[in-house]
Parts: structure tokens; sequence; C-alpha cells
């Protein structure tokens, strides 16, 4: 269970964020909104872990994430702006990487698997730098296949993505709600899926 | 008579506070300086061996010792910094920087001025002046990095990490230079330390102890203006800006 | 917990081989620097022998300097050290593993390439090999003292300057002792010492550094 | 009186040295002023940038 209480983000002259609290449940989506430079993507870095707020704290299953950050890592999947794919390996190299970094100790076939259920069948020698921008952010999207993270963190997950991955990418994150999973996510196209499990915020008029 | 210090380490109960001690550090700096200067230049005999000149030791000893402790300083700053995430005391160490820079600036300066006249060469590659080139250099990068990173306050946590390391490889550095130095003997002229007269030493202390009151007023001076550009949003900042007019 | 520094060792190697030309490239600033002051100062043996080392090792410092930027940009950009700090294994391992590999793709092969350049400036044959022993303690360190100078600096304009800045004062131990070594060693004098000090440095280096660059990572990421 | 601050040939040292040491304390002061006096305009001018667009968040 995911707890955000009293937390405050300065960006240059600007205050974000300002004493934002909210709790997520297993089974729970959270759909942040707000508009362009609202701190939509601040609010997941510092769930995330990797910006630190200027007050307020995160808790993880009623600890705080500074205190258990590799357990709290454990549990979290984040997908950011950047794909996190590097460029000069081959997709299936790239998922090795990402296997051993989520400790996800699944086999190689499951990443063959994982590849071709993201439409990239065929692409597994390729050097990520050589496919289209669709396609190296589905490379990146192979996380949510591997990992048995139980928060997700997706800032922006639906852009760059055609009709079908769309869907298919809602159908991922359905599936991990049911699971008892949580996710928070960002997106300007409004979310296909069922209501009854999203919670929505919206920043900027907190 | 338990002092609550984490009362004093909310930027807000700060800043008063450090508004009324610094006239305490202040005016007895000024008034020692004054003595010193006094007695050093005009009071005290000349030399027999190096005639004048000798008077320059008196800004250059402490100057030499403000730019070391203040970089010891400001690494402990940041380490508190570091630990408790306070923001005041990561401001402190970035208040204490550009006056630890000028002292070492000048420690080196009239280093080179008092060895004209004594060795006969502007630049002796002696032991201390060269680890004091040296921490020049680390208190410009120090500076860099601070001002190379636009958000304060990660621009405060960097420089205090490059502090921290600095501060644990200074007496490496000094030790290495001190044994170079020796190593290349024939090289170089190194001076001898010549024993201090007892006054020319209580001199030399009253300017030492201006000199430690001078930068604490000006750090705290220094640290009121970090607090008030990091704290632009807050509250106290907001009615402390419409009396203060 | 070893796995994951043999998986982002073979990573990190991998990309250096597909991408030699960083790996050459700072070889041949190390050979071109070297070769500098022979023009610059003149031919005559003598000289050149005893500023021999001096000069072999400020360019080695330099070329390793050179190379610290590409020690995180490159995954700064893509978004993999976004992964990687967020993944559940302990950033200094994973830290350690990439300085491990810059300097098996930076410092090992200027170690390899100084016995060339010690006959180029004519030092005795033992001279030479204490001069690659000094380096191939030394490098490292430069690594690692690097690595914290490239995280603090990851995302600056201008961070191939400011590294030098940051990074330099804190070589000037390590050359002393790496430089004089050899100039003891050409004068017969003993030189267990130099060793034993280098050899300090460098595990100091190697137990703290890695924290060091740990949390300059976290505070760069923001 | 001229006595008083002749130094025989060190003249040029001493008076040099602390002539140096005096302007840069002097300049240390004078700039922190400076900053202060931006600092405060700064800080007016965030007061009246919230205080006119109160209605607009």
């Amino acid at each position: 269970m995911l707890q955000v209480s009293g937390l405050f983000c300065e960006r240059g002259d600007r205050q974000l964020l300002n004493g934002l609290s909210f709790t997520l449940k297993p089974g729970q989506l959270l759909h942040v909104r707000g508009a362009n430079g609202a701190g939509k993507t601040s609010l997941l870095r510092i769930i995330a872990g990797l910006l630190l707020p200027t007050a307020g704290d995160v808790l993880w299953q009623g600890k705080p994430t500074q205190q258990q950050r590799e357990d709290y890592h454990g549990d979290l999947l984040y997908l950011g702006h950047l794909d996190g794919v590097k460029g000069d390996l081959s997709c299936i190299e790239n998922l090795r990487i990402d296997n051993e970094l989520l400790g996800a100790e699944i086999s190689e076939a499951s990443m063959m698997a994982a590849l071709e259920k993201l439409g990239l069948s065929g692409f597994e020698e390729v050097f990520a730098k050589q496919l289209s921008q669709g396609q190296h952010r589905r490379v990146g999207l192979c996380r949510l296949l591997m990992s048995q993270a139980k928060l997700w963190v997706l800032d922006e997950p639906f852009n760059a993505l055609d009709v079908k991955a769309v869907g298919l990418l809602a159908g991922l994150i359905e599936v991990h709600l049911e699971r008892g999973g949580m996710a928070l996510l960002t997106t300007h196209q409004d979310v296909p899926l069922s209501t009854e499990r999203v919670s929505e915020i919206t920043l900027g008029q907190v | 008579m338990n002092i609550n210090w984490f009362k004093y380490a909310s930027p807000a109960s700060f800043y008063p506070l450090a508004g009324k001690m610094i006239p305490w550090f202040a005016v007895p700096a000024v008034i020692l300086a004054v003595i010193g200067l006094i007695m050093g230049l005009f009071i005290l005999p000349p030399d027999f061996k190096q005639g004048e000149s000798y008077r320059i030791i008196f800004i250059h000893v402490p100057a030499a010792w403000m730019s070391m402790v203040i970089y010891l300083a400001m690494a402990f700053w940041a380490i508190i910094g570091m630990v408790w995430n306070s923001r005041l005391s990561s401001m402190m160490a970035t208040a204490l920087a550009p006056t630890g820079a000028i002292f070492c600036f000048l420690a080196l300066w009239t280093g080179a001025l008092w060895g004209k006249p004594t060795w006969g060469t502007y630049w002796v590659w002696d032991a201390r002046l060269t680890t004091q080139l040296i921490l020049l250099f680390m208190y410009f990068g120090y500076m860099a990095l601070h001002a190379a990173i636009e958000d304060p306050r990660r621009a405060a946590r960097a420089s205090g990490l490059l502090a921290v390391v600095g501060a644990f490889n200074v007496p490496i550095i000094y030790f290495s230079v001190q044994w170079w130095n020796t190593l290349h003997q024939g090289a170089s002229i190194t001076p001898t330390k010549s024993e201090m007269a007892a006054s020319m030493a209580s001199v030399m202390l009253i300017m030492a102890i201006a000199a430690w009151l001078y930068s604490i007023a000006v750090t705290l001076k220094r640290v009121r203006c970090e607090i008030l550009d990091r704290e632009r949003h807050a509250a106290w900042v907001a009615e402390l800006s419409t009396e203060a007019k | 917990m070893l796995a994951i520094f043999h998986t982002i060792l073979a990573r990190e190697l991998t990309l250096g081989l597909r991408r030699k030309a960083d790996v050459l490239m700072t070889l041949f600033f190390c050979v071109i620097v070297a070769s500098m002051f022979p023009l610059a100062v003149g031919p005559e043996p003598a000289l050149l022998k005893t500023m021999g080392a001096g000069i072999i090792w400020v360019a080695a410092l330099l070329a390793s300097l050179l190379s610290l930027e590409r020690l995180f940009s490159a995954d700064y950009i893509d978004g993999t050290l976004e992964q990687m700090i967020i993944s559940r294994h302990p950033l200094a391992l994973i830290v350690f593993a990439k300085v491990v590999a810059h300097w098996l793709t930076t410092g090992l092969p200027l170690v390899l390439i100084s016995p060339l350049l010690a006959l180029q400036y004519g030092l005795e044959v033992q001279d030479g090999l204490v001069l690659v022993a000094t380096l191939l303690i030394g490098t490292p360190i430069l690594s690692l003292l690097g690595a914290v100078g490239a995280a603090l600096t990851l995302g600056l304009r201008g961070g191939g300057v400011l590294i030098s800045l940051l990074v330099l004062p804190l070589f000037v131990p390590v050359l002393i002792f790496g430089a004089a070594a050899v100039d003891d060693a050409a004068a017969g004098l003993v030189i267990e010492g130099h060793f034993s000090l280098l050899g300090a440095m460098l595990v100091s280096a190697l137990i703290l550094t890695p924290w060091a660059v740990a949390s300059a990572l976290r505070i760069s990421i923001e | 009186m001229a006595e008083l601050f002749d130094m025989g040939k060190h003249t040029w040292f001493v008076w040099g040295s602390y002539a140096v040491f005096f302007i840069f304390i002097v300049a240390e002061l004078v700039l922190l002023g400076r900053r202060r006096r931006t600092i405060w305009q700064r800080l007016s001018r965030i007061k009246r940038m919230n205080s006119g667009d109160n209605n607009e968040t």
C-alpha cells in the first residue's frame, strides 16, 4: 500500500505539489492529471525515489521509502519519458540487462515471448537504435511483462504508441490491477480502463 | 538547560538570530585587526635578518590558516547537511566558500610578495605554498560546480559532496606535497621557519583571531542572503520584505 | 549479488568494444601528448630521460581524464541510468562495475602502451617496468576518483572542463608518487615506499569512492 | 610622519601586500552588500507578482 503525505516540491521559482497527500491501495490505479508543468513528472519521480521532495514523505507498506531503498525498488517499476533502452545493444541484450536489474530471473524463452507479445518478433538481434520510435519504446515496455513489481509508476506510457499497442498496454495494466498490483500513470489521452478501479487527482488546482 | 538545537536549524528562526550575531563578531574583528595592524606595522622593531618585509606574515599566515580552516568547515557543514538533510547547513557550506577562496588567494599573493625580498623569487615550490595553490583550485572547483547547477538545492548537495571528498584528500595532498618537496631538496630553496619572538607571536594571534571573527561575520551575512534566496517563497520572507522596506 | 556485477561489467565491455573509436581515441591522445614534449623542449636525450616518467604520467592522467565524461553521460541520456538507480541492487556495486569496465577500456590500454612511450624517452628497461607498475596501480585510482567528478557534473554544460577542475587536485598525490617512483628507481633509490603508498591510495579509493559516486549520481539525476 | 610609512627597501612589498589584502576584503563586503540589495529587489518583485495574480491561480 502506497501512502503519500504533505508533498512539497520546488522547481526554480515555482512551487509545485503544495501539500499533496493521497493513498493507493492494491488493485487501484491513480490517473494523475494536470496541465503541462503542473508537476506530474516531478510527482512520479519523487514517488520513484529519483527526486527528493522539498518536504513531505512517501511511505511504502507503512515505512518511508528512503529507509528501505533496496526493498522498495524491488517492488517498483518506473517508466519515465526516456525509454531506458540502450541504442548500441540489440533488443534481447537490452532485455537481459533489464532482467538482471529488475531481479526478475526469467528465462530466455519468456524474454523472447515478451518481445513477440509486443510485436517485436524478428527484431531480437537488431540494434535498438535501428528501430522506429514506437518500437524503441516497446522494448522499454517489455519490462512490464518481465517484472513482478507490485507498484507501477508510468509517465506518459501511451505516447508514441500505435492504436494496437495502446490496447495491449491497457490490457497489461488491467491484468496487473486484477493481480492486486497498483499503478500510477499520467497521460493526455483518456485512460481506456474500466472506471471503478481508476481514481484521479488533478495537479495545479490543489 | 537543553538548548533545542533543532529550533535554530530551520532557516526561518536562524535568519533573525544570525542578524543579531553579526555585530558581535564584526565589531571585535575590526578592533582586533586595528590593534594588530598598528602593533605589527609600526610598533614592532624590524627583524634583524629580513628587515621590514617580515611584517607581511601578519596577514599571510592568518590568511593561510583561515583558507584551510574554512575548507574543513565547509566539509563539516556539508556532512551535517547530508546526514540530517538540513538545508540550512548546506547553505552554510555554500556561504563559507567565497571567503575561504579569497583568503586562499590572499595567502598566495602575500606569500609571493613576501618571497621576493626574502628568497629572491616570487614563487617558491615550497610544500605549504604548493598545497595552498592546490587548495585554491579546489575552492574554484567547488564554486564552479555550484555555479554550473541551476537548482540551488541540487547545487548545494553536489558541491557539498565535493567538499567532503576534497576535505578527505587535503591531508593526503599536503603530506604528498610535503614529501615531494623534501625529495627534490636540491632543486628548490625551502624557507626555514625562523623562531618567532614572543611579541610577534602575540600579534600573529591577534590577527588570526581577527580573521576568524571576520570570517564568521561575513559568512553569517552571506548565509542570510542564501536563506533569502532559497526561501523566497516562504511566507515569513514575504511579510519580512514588507516591513523591511 | 555477484551476478549484477558480472552483467553490468559484460554490458559495459560489449558497449566499449562496439565503440572501439572511444578506446583508441584516449590511447592516441596519450601518445600524441607524450610526443609533443620532445618537440617543445628539444630532443636532447639526457633531458628527455629525466623528464620522461613525469611526462608519460601526465599524458596518461590527461587521457583518462578525457574519457571520464562518457562514463555516465550516455546512460544518462537514454534513461538506462535511471533504471540502474532504481534497481533492487545496491547502486555502489553497479557503479563499481562500470568503473572497472571503464578502467579496462581506458586505464589498461594506457598501461600497455606506456613501455612504448618509455622507449621513446629512452628510459632504461627496468625503469620502464617500474613506470608500467606505477601506472598499473595508479590508473585505477584515477578512474575511481574521476568517476566522482563525472557523476557530479552529469548533464551540465561545459562538463568536460568542469570535471578536470574538480578532479585534477585529487589526482595530485597519485601523480607525485607515480612519477617519483620511476625517478627514484633510475637513481637507484629504494622504491617500496612509493608502491605501498600507491597501494594504500588504491585500497582506500576502492572502498570509499563507489559510495561517493552513488550518492553523487542520486544528486545529479534529479 | 613619512618615516612611519617608510619600510626601507621593502616598502613596496609590505604596503603592496597590505593594499591588496585591504582591496579584496573591501571588495568582498561591497559585493555582499550589492547581492543583498538585488535579493531584496527580487523579493519585492515576487511579492508584487503574488499579490498581483491572486485571482489567477
